[in-house]
This record gives C-alpha cells, structure tokens and sequence, in this order.
C-alpha cells in the first residue's frame, strides 16, 4: 500500500510538470507510512477527515485510485464529480468523510462524528488526520477539549513532517512538543516515529481499541517528513527554505525490518511492484478517459 | 400535515420554539441539542428539553464555538440531527467558518455525498441595550455566505414551523428569533409553514411592506394606523429569507406597484437591498415609485437607549416611508 | 480599593434591583482581590484587556466610578459617551483598552499591545484578564502561543471563579487545570488563591517584572469566587444551580493578615469604608445628573 | 501628493502591492508585516519585503489567523500600524470575530477613544480550479459587517495607491487582490488614488458597466467589443467598495440610463444587490431599463474547470446582459 501511494504520488508529480494538473497539488511522498499505519486498524463504517495534503490517507483508507484520479483531474467520473479536486477527495461510503481546504476545519468534524458512531451505537470510531501546522489552529484545543469530556471514539493524528507551508514549524510554535500540549487537554498523547509503519499501526492500534471499547479519544504525533515542497510548482517564487534533511524513507525502513525479521523484501517488492505500476497506470488511464463534469452539474448539490 | 387540534399550546414565542425541538426530539431519536447552559434555556429555545429528554441528549458546552459547531457538522454528517444553541446570532463571527465554510459547502464540495441536518438557532436584534455585540441582525452574512438555509420567525405560528421545519430539513438551516420577541403572543395554528414559505397579512392594495422579525410587528402596526388615514399597506412578513419568497413578495409588489423593505441589519448589501434588487429586475414595469429601504444605517448598535431606539426604524419612520412613496 | 470595588457593585446591584439599570449587568463582588493584586504592579503605559465581567478591573486600574457609572447608564458623559456600557466600559488614555462583549476576543489584542509597546521601547507591558470559561477559546491557546513565539511583555491572567455562565467550569473542562494547559506552551504558568490579595499581588508582580525585563510573557491563574449569580437578574430563569460554596471574602481575608502582622484593621476599615462610601454615593450622583448622549452621537464613531 | 516621476516602477499588480508597502515601510517605522509565510511572499504582495526590512518587522506567523488578526488590532490599537496578509481572503472566516465585531466595532464601542490602523490584505476570486474554499470573492461579508474599509484593485495603478491609501488610513481596511491578475501589467501613473475612489474607463455613453476586479476587466474588453458593433459602452470600476463611490456610479448612470453589475460575489446580497439598490433608490427616474445583475449564483465555486468557468459571469454573459439593457 505505501508503494501504491507512492507510485500514485509520484504519477501526479510527473503529471504535473508535464502541465496536466489544474489547482494546487500536495503530494504526500515520505508521509505514507503514517497513512498506512493509521488505516491498518480501521474497519468498515470508521471514518476519517482529512487535509489538503490527503492523497495517501484516502489511498489508505481504500479508496479507488482511477476515481480519485478523476476527481484530481476534474472529470464527471471523480469521487466529487470533479467539484472537490486535489484538496477536497472523499468517499463517505468508503470511510472518507473527506479532506478539507481549512487548516483544521476537519478537525472538530471527527468529534462529531465519533459522538454520532457512540450515540447511534455503531461501534465505529473517527479519525481526524491533521498536521503539525494545523497545531496552532484553536480549533484544535476545543476539540481536543469536547472528545475528551464528552469521551467520544475518536484518535487525533498529527502528522508533523516539520513544515508549515515553507516556515519550519518549530520556528513558530511554542512549548515542548505537540503531543505535550495535547496531554494538558487530558487524553493519552504519545509521539511515535512516523516513518515506521510497525510503530505507527501498534500505536494506533491500541488507540482504536481503546476507542472502540469506550474508553475515550487518544492523541498521536507521527514525526515523519515531507520529500517534496509544500505543493508542486512552488519552485516558481519559493526560494530554497529547506534544512538539509535526510528524510528516511518509510518504505525502505519497512525492508530493513523485514531483513531484520530475516525475510527478504527483493522479491516481493519487485512483484508488489510491477501489480502496482500496472495498478496505477490503468486506474490513470481510465480516469483520462473519463469526459468533463456535465455543466449543469455545477448549480447542484448546494442544497439537499 | 393538517390536523384540526392545535398542534402547539405554546402562547409565546420562545417557548414555540422549545415545543418544535421537543415534538422534534420525540419523533426522532436523532435529534441532538447542544450549545452553551441548553440545560438551563438561558436563551429560550431549549427550555425545559434536558428535564424531558436528559443530559445526553441535552448537552452543556463549553465557551467553543468553532469546536462545538463543527462538532455539530460531524455529527450531522454521522447521522443525527443536531441543533444547535448559539446564543446570540453574533456568536457565530467565532464560528464562520465552520457555518459557511463547512456546513455550507461540504455537499456541493463532495458532489453531493453528505447531507448536513444541521440547525443552529441564535436570537438576533436589539432589545434593550445589550450593545454591539450582542445586538446585531447578521442575516445578510448567512444569505450572502450561502450553502445554508435562513428563516426568522415573529410569531409563535411561525417560531412552531419554521424550527419545525429546520429540523426535519436535511440542510442546515440558520433560526434566528428576535429577543424582543420572546415573549411575543400568538397561537399556533394547525396549517403548517415550510422553508421558503411568506406569511402575507395584512391585505391591503396600496404599498406593500416587506419585513421581518421586530420589524414585521412594527410593519403590522403601522398598517393598522396608516388604515386610519385611509392607505391601505399589505405586510409580507419575510419570514423565510432562504428560500427567498419571491412569489409572494413580487405577487404583492404587482399588486400594490409600492414598496418599502424594512430590515434590523445594516443597510449595505442588506436583506433589503436584495429585495430591492430583486424587485427591481422581475417586478420594474409594476413599480409606479422606487423600492424604498429601511435598515440599520451602517453603525454598529449603540448601549444608550435613546441612541439604539435612534438607529433602528421606528414606526414613525415606517409610516413616513410609506406615506412617501404612497403619495410621492 | 477593593472596597471600592465592592461598594460600586452593591450599587449597581440596588440600582439593577430597583429598575435603573439596562441591558445586561455581571458584578465582580468575591472577585476584587484579583483585580486589585494584578493592577498593584502596573503603571501608566500599561494596558489590560478586559470582559464583559469587567469593573473591577476598571476601578482597580484607577478609573473614575463617577464616568464609570455615568457609561453603565448610558450617559454622555460615559467613559465610551454612553455607547459602549457595562459590557465594554474602558479608558484608553488610563491604560484599559477595554473589556469585550466577545468571550476570549480580547486576549490577542494583549499580544498585539505587548508587541506594540516593545517596538515602540516604551517599556509598557499588556495584561489580559479573562475567565475559566474563555479557557476553552481556541484563540486563547493561539495567543498564548504568539506571545511566547514573539516574547512578548504580556501577563494573561485567567480569574477562575469556577463558572461559565451557570455551567460549572470542570463540567466542561477536560485536563488537569486551566494553568497546565497553558504550561504546555511553554510559559511561566502558576495558580495562586486569587482571593488572597497579597498573594495574587506578589504572583503578578514578578511576572509583570518578567515581562518588563525582556523575558517575555507569563500565565496566571487566580483561584476566586462569585458570589452573585452570573448577571443581575439571572433568578427570573436559572433555577439554582450552585453547589453550595463557602466563598471567601477577599476583604476579610485581607484584615485577617492585617491582624497576623499585628495590625488593627477595624479602625482603617471604618475611615477608609466611610470615605469610600461617600466617593461612590457621590460618583453615582455625579453620574445620574448627567444629559442623555446627544442622538447625533449614535452615527458617530465607526470611521477615524 | 502629485508628482511628475512615476512613483513605482511596478509593471504588474503584485508586484505594486508589494512596492506600496515598501515604500509605506520606509516612510513610517509603525508599519509591520505578518501573516504566514510573508517572508517568502507566497502570496505576491509581501515578496521581498523581509529582504529590505528584516525579520523584525516582517513575520511570519503560525496558522492562528484569529489570533494573529487579533494580535494586530491590538498592536494598531498600540501605536503600529499593522498589515496582515491572510493569503486567501476566505480565511478571514476562521477571523471573522476579531475583523467584524473587533476590528470594526471598538472604535465605536468606546466612543471613538481608540483608532484600529490595521490593513488585512488576502486574493479573492477564482483562478484556476482552487475549488470552493479558496476561490471565493467575500466582498458583501465585510461590506454588510460594517466598521471596515475594503478596497479591491485591478490594475498596478489601483493596487499601488489603494494600498498605500490602505496603509495610511487610520480604519480597518481589506485589500483584497486577485489571484488571476496577479501579473496583470500596467504602470503606475502619479495621479494618486484614494479610499472611496472609482476609476471610469473608457467612458461611454449607452450603458455603464459597474465591476471589480477581473470583473472589471472583462468589462473593459466587452466595451471594446461591443463598440465595434455601435454600443458605447462606460465602465466603472469600482476599486473602492467602502467608501463606496456613489457619486461616479450615479453620474455615470444617470448618463446612460442604463447599468449592468457585475459581481464575482455571491448573488445574493451582493455588491450587485447593494450597487442596483443604490442606484434604483437615487436615480430611479434617469433609468430607461431596470438595472441588470451578472454574479456568481449562489453556488460554492467548483474544482473542475469547465464548471468553474460555467458560475463565473463570462465576457458572452456580460456583453449579452450589456446588448439586452440597450436593445430592451
Ligand atoms: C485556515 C487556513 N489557513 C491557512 C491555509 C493555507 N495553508 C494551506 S496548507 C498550510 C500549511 C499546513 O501545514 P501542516 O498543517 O503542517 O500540513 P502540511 O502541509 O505540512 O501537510 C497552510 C498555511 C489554509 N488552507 N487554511
Ligand atoms: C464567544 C462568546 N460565547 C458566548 C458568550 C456568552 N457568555 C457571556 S459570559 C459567558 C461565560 C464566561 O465565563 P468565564 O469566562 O468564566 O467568565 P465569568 O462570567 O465567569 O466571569 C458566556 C458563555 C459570549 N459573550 N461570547
Ligand atoms: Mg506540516
Ligand atoms: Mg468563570
């Protein structure tokens, strides 16, 4: 799945240097073992809410690479029809509740999703993805804040990849870590290497349990880091802001430990591999295919 | 749905309000109240609903707007059917976003995959010196914001449907009720009222009042004295804004080929100014003088009395409206 | 002083009892010792940020009660020309910029006044008082973050007087206490019995010290009681809801540590309770003979 | 201030924001910059500024726009003279509190004692599928709040002397810029622009176009068009919203007898709204036809470009509303 993730991240970067893309893109490349890890414990009827950076969570989450292409190239066939784009993919029947344009907008919105499952007794739980940046948002606080007194189903994940757009965010955040803030609010609030998918689904897991079994929200930070800019494209006006980092890659983290647990990742990797490039490519084949959205699609679906 | 009995014994505005939530709450478990002190009712609307259906469907907040409003959001999108207490309709600036930029656009952003029962109820207007933020009729911010429903009843009638109606919508609808008016008197009747609906009374043939809320009852009782003068005004209580009553209100203005917009929010781009408009294009050939506005002038509301009764339209300045365009 | 405090607010109590008063009133009787111990350490440059619950701090911050009065009756000769009221009473030129209508709206302009006066090197610092309920405001945590980001000269100062509105505040509340979450940003954050005017007066004088020196902001919370009901009135709709407190009396308090250091306070308090009383009888009066504000005034004022 | 030497060498609209801010922070040490990520200047107009002016003065700030918003009322309320670049206007929505019922209320609140000198500049408008959460045009939200100033240039010119006219004034003031003229090319002449001014060209005498922005734009080259066909078409470019220039939309129409508004705003109450109001209440008698309204319907504005495309008032949609006022 984390290669799934990349090969489609990585088709969107090529297809946007080759000026195929409309909108603003964020690419998730580096960040996907957080995703993966996450999502390995989610079952049908969970769901969670997303960012702008998005593609690996509903990639992870299941969802249809040829619909999600679609929906990134605006086609009739897209997720949204092509009206949400890039920045706005989701799948409600797919547990996808969707990303969100709005730092921090989707946040509270797995609150209340998580007190609906436990009202309605569905036995699912929500997950709100969100990322280091969006840790400045208040928003965040008085979510934090309700999950907790009102002891809903649902794990906050912070994806800190270290960058808020371009400002390394350590340079405008106070306090010892994010998870640290988050304890003050009361809920278990760990940090966990965010590149190492094992790591990240043994914490999550134990969240979702403890979610499930009503024993209220969790919090967890996933340090990982982002390869790419902040969107494709910003090389036009963004001059180089970047430390040097020596981003670990997430995917060969998971080799090592495969050698580690003495299996040989070569073979698999090369047959995950070929299934998934051929994966891809026919799910953006058919997405091209796909016509543009019917006009009068455009006046629907403000209202029910 | 017609029935011959009463459907409400609420003789007040406020507590038709409350009766809508409960028969609400009654009829479907999914419905949720929540906002800051609901148990209490400081405000009104959920007075008496934690006694009836409990503390977990009846829910104390804490001072977070944005975070129990988007909460909200969530849970609406999860299945149930929050409404949602936020006190004063100013309270909303806090939580803007989550309204227009969530609420009111999340449908139209997933194509359609999620419904957004939402409502969110909120006292707008002046009543008695609780100055500028905690005055104001923030109805042209939702209508230009879009994505979400707006009704403002003025009488229990209309307060009983109409957040009968939000409630059993599947949009999120925005219930604003005049704190002047809480106490306001009436009965319900059993003919229903539905979103996008205009209550037209009373009839008359020589200019028409297009009004709302507070200033409704001011539009009504300046009709009854401009009868005296032998004009005869007919009243469209705008008490749906989104849906807009176009019918109603243009069937009115080609009838009387007058009319005066009376508004509690402030005059630029305005509820009245889009009535005005929009009369202006359907209804031009109808008119036989301009569509007359009256509003808030663009100053926030003042705590003195005598300055807050000098910036809302009066009855005095109703009249004079009306006589004006009456008699040129 | 806080005698002061306590003979405006009976006043306004008799007043609101007997009719006189409009629109909506929040006395700050139980809670003077905060005012007073935090406004002990400022002088003239200084500003507070204030809230609806806000006389206290006004008087403790040296304004006169007669304007005072004169705004909360809506007078002309008001602080705010009788436009601002009970809710937004404030003196700009004598260091308070104003109490909010808006629960927690007030706290980033502390920020914004602190960074002001340490561009401006005037050596001022920015006091926001605000309560247990704004504790759950986003935009407090934003602040906090922000002022220690900037490190700026600001003192918040958060009064726990244990409710929000009628709710009790720990009902709502999730977390240790209101001065851990705060810790968690990184700051100076103490709790301090805020009816023991000695001691919230030593707390916040070494933290306005902190600030005056360059070494950035700090957090206080203030332990106290209100004694009345959440605004004036309240019985016609709240049924009772208060756990029986046993709140202190910050006055007696006072004379008791009088007495601990062998001092008589009886004396001190009949000269001082005599004057005082005279002042306010006198500021009321003052007050009640002012002209109505002239109509014009109430178009006035939106623009410079 | 006239002057004969260009007073910006900007060639682009950006760029003059940028350069109107510069010069304002080389003439007043109070002028400060922040906003998220300014110092690279993401979004055009802080480009360069941290060069020239330091990390003092020029901030970048954590995503906390109701905290930072806040954070700036405060410090204009402390002798600064802050601008805010919010990066894309709609997210003065999770600010909204601190612009409408601070920024534009305290001043009034406390009887005139303070002044709020603070510029909010952000890009409003679509331009190129950035779907409904980033694309929007909020004018009417702040016009109908009240208590600020808003401006919205759509040439380098307007950009350089509305921003530093922005920058100067002691109110609130919303710049807003759009994104999809960012690069638009034009000099700055020396004639000075000021809050409340409007720009008429060309001039006309058939039917006035009154529009913002690349709304003004399209205008422009639809009166080019159309001149060929015999209509003489006046446009006016509303660049100043509050103060809204009645004067030229009044001389202009009372000209024409005819006026189309056109609005990348929501329709309803719009600018479009507020502007026919306007001009239906004051010059009802010099109009031969009803004023026509071109915006955006209320919809959110969608990601896939040709949808995009299809709720934007277009050059057909203008020049066809522009023939049928004249033709009737
Ligand atoms: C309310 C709001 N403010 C600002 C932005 C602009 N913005 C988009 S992404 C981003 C940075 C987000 O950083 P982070 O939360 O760490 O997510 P990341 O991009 O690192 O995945 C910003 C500031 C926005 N979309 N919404
Ligand atoms: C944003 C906002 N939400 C709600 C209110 C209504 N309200 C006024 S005072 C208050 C309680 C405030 O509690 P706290 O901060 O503890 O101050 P206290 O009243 O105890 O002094 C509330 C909810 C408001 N004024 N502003
Ligand atoms: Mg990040
Ligand atoms: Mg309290």
């Amino acid at each position: 799945m984390m290669l799934r993730i990349r090969l489609f991240e990585e088709t969107l970067a090529d297809l946007y240097k080759r000026g195929a893309l409309v909108g603003v893109v964020h690419l998730s490349i580096g960040q996907e073992a957080t995703a993966v890890g996450v999502c390995s414990s989610l079952r049908a009827g969970d769901q969670i809410t997303s960012t702008h950076r998005g593609h690996h969570h509903m990639l992870a989450r299941g969802l249809d690479p040829r619909r999600m292409f679609a929906e990134i190239l605006g086609r009739a066939g897209g997720y949204c029809g092509g009206k949400g784009g890039s920045m706005h993919v989701s799948s409600v029947a797919e547990g996808a509740v969707g990303a969100n344009g709005i730092v921090g907008g989707g946040i509270p919105h797995a609150v209340g999703l998580a007190f609906a499952a436990r009202r309605l007794g569905t036995g699912s739980v929500a997950v709100s993805f969100f990322g280091d940046g969006a840790a400045n948002q208040g928003v965040l606080f008085e979510s934090l804040n309700l999950a907790v007194v009102w002891q809903v189903p649902a794990l906050f994940v912070c994806e800190n990849n270290g960058y808020t757009e371009f400002t390394p965010t350590h340079a405008v955040t106070a306090g010892e870590s994010i998870a640290v803030r988050a304890a003050a609010f009361g809920l278990p609030a760990g940090a966990v290497d965010g590149d190492d998918v094992v790591a990240v689904a043994r914490a999550a897991g134990e969240a979702v349990e403890r979610a499930r079994d009503g024993r209220g929200p969790s919090f967890l930070e996933c340090r990982t880091h982002r390869w790419r800019g902040h969107h494709e494209g910003e090389e036009s006006y963004a001059k180089p802001y970047r430390q040097a980092v020596d981003p670990e890659d997430p995917i060969e983290r998971l080799e090592q430990a495969m050698r580690g647990a003495g299996l040989d990742p070569v073979e698999l990797r090369t047959s995950i591999e070929a299934e998934e490039r051929a994966l891809i490519a026919e799910a953006l084949a058919g997405a091209q295919a796909e016509p543009l959205p019917p006009v009068e699609r455009a006046f629907e679906d403000v209202f029910a | 749905m017609i029935s011959v009995a009463a459907p409400s014994s609420a003789k007040r505005l406020a507590p038709a309000l409350a009766d809508a939530i409960a028969q609400c709450m009654r009829e479907d478990s999914r419905v949720v109240v929540w906002g800051e002190d609901v148990t209490i009712g400081v405000m009104g609307p959920t007075r008496g609903l934690a006694e009836e259906f409990g503390l977990e469907r009846v829910i104390d907040c804490p001072i977070s707007e944005a975070g129990f409003v988007g909460a909200a959001v969530g849970a609406a999108i999860g299945g149930l059917r929050p409404v949602v207490d936020i006190m004063f309709s100013s309270f909303t600036y806090v939580a803007f976003d989550q309204i227009a930029n969530q609420a009111g656009r999340l449908r139209y952003m997933t194509g359609g995959q999620v419904a957004v029962p939402l409502v969110v109820v909120g006292s707008a207007g002046a009543a008695g010196s609780n100055a500028a933020q905690h005055s104001e009729v923030p109805t042209a911010l939702f209508l230009n914001a879009g994505g979400v429903r707006v009704v403002f009843p003025s009488t229990p009638h209309q307060a009983f449907w109409l957040m009968r109606a939000a409630i059993r919508s599947d949009d999120p609808v925005i219930v604003l009720h005049h704190p002047a008016l809480a106490a306001a008197r009436g009965t319900v009747d059993p003919e229903p009222l539905a979103l996008g609906d205009a209550v037209v009374h009373p009839i008359g043939t020589d200019v028409s009042l297009l009004a709302t809320g507070l200033m409704a009852h001011r539009a009504r009782s300046v009709a009854e004295s401009l009868a005296s003068e032998g004009v005869s005004v007919e009243v469209v209580d705008v008490c749906s804004l989104n849906p807009m009553p176009w019918k109603a209100i243009l069937t009115s203005v080609e009838k009387t080929g007058r009319a005066v917009v009376v508004d509690e929010g402030r005059l630029t781009c305005s509820v009245a100014s889009e009535i005005s408009a929009g009369i202006a294009e359907r209804a031009f050939g109808a008119l036989a003088a301009p569509v007359r506005r009256l509003a808030v002038p663009d100053v926030p509301i003042p705590f003195a009395p005598n300055l807050e009764a000098a910036v809302l339209p009066s009855e005095e300045d109703i009249a004079a409206a009306a006589r004006e365009v009456v008699r040129g």
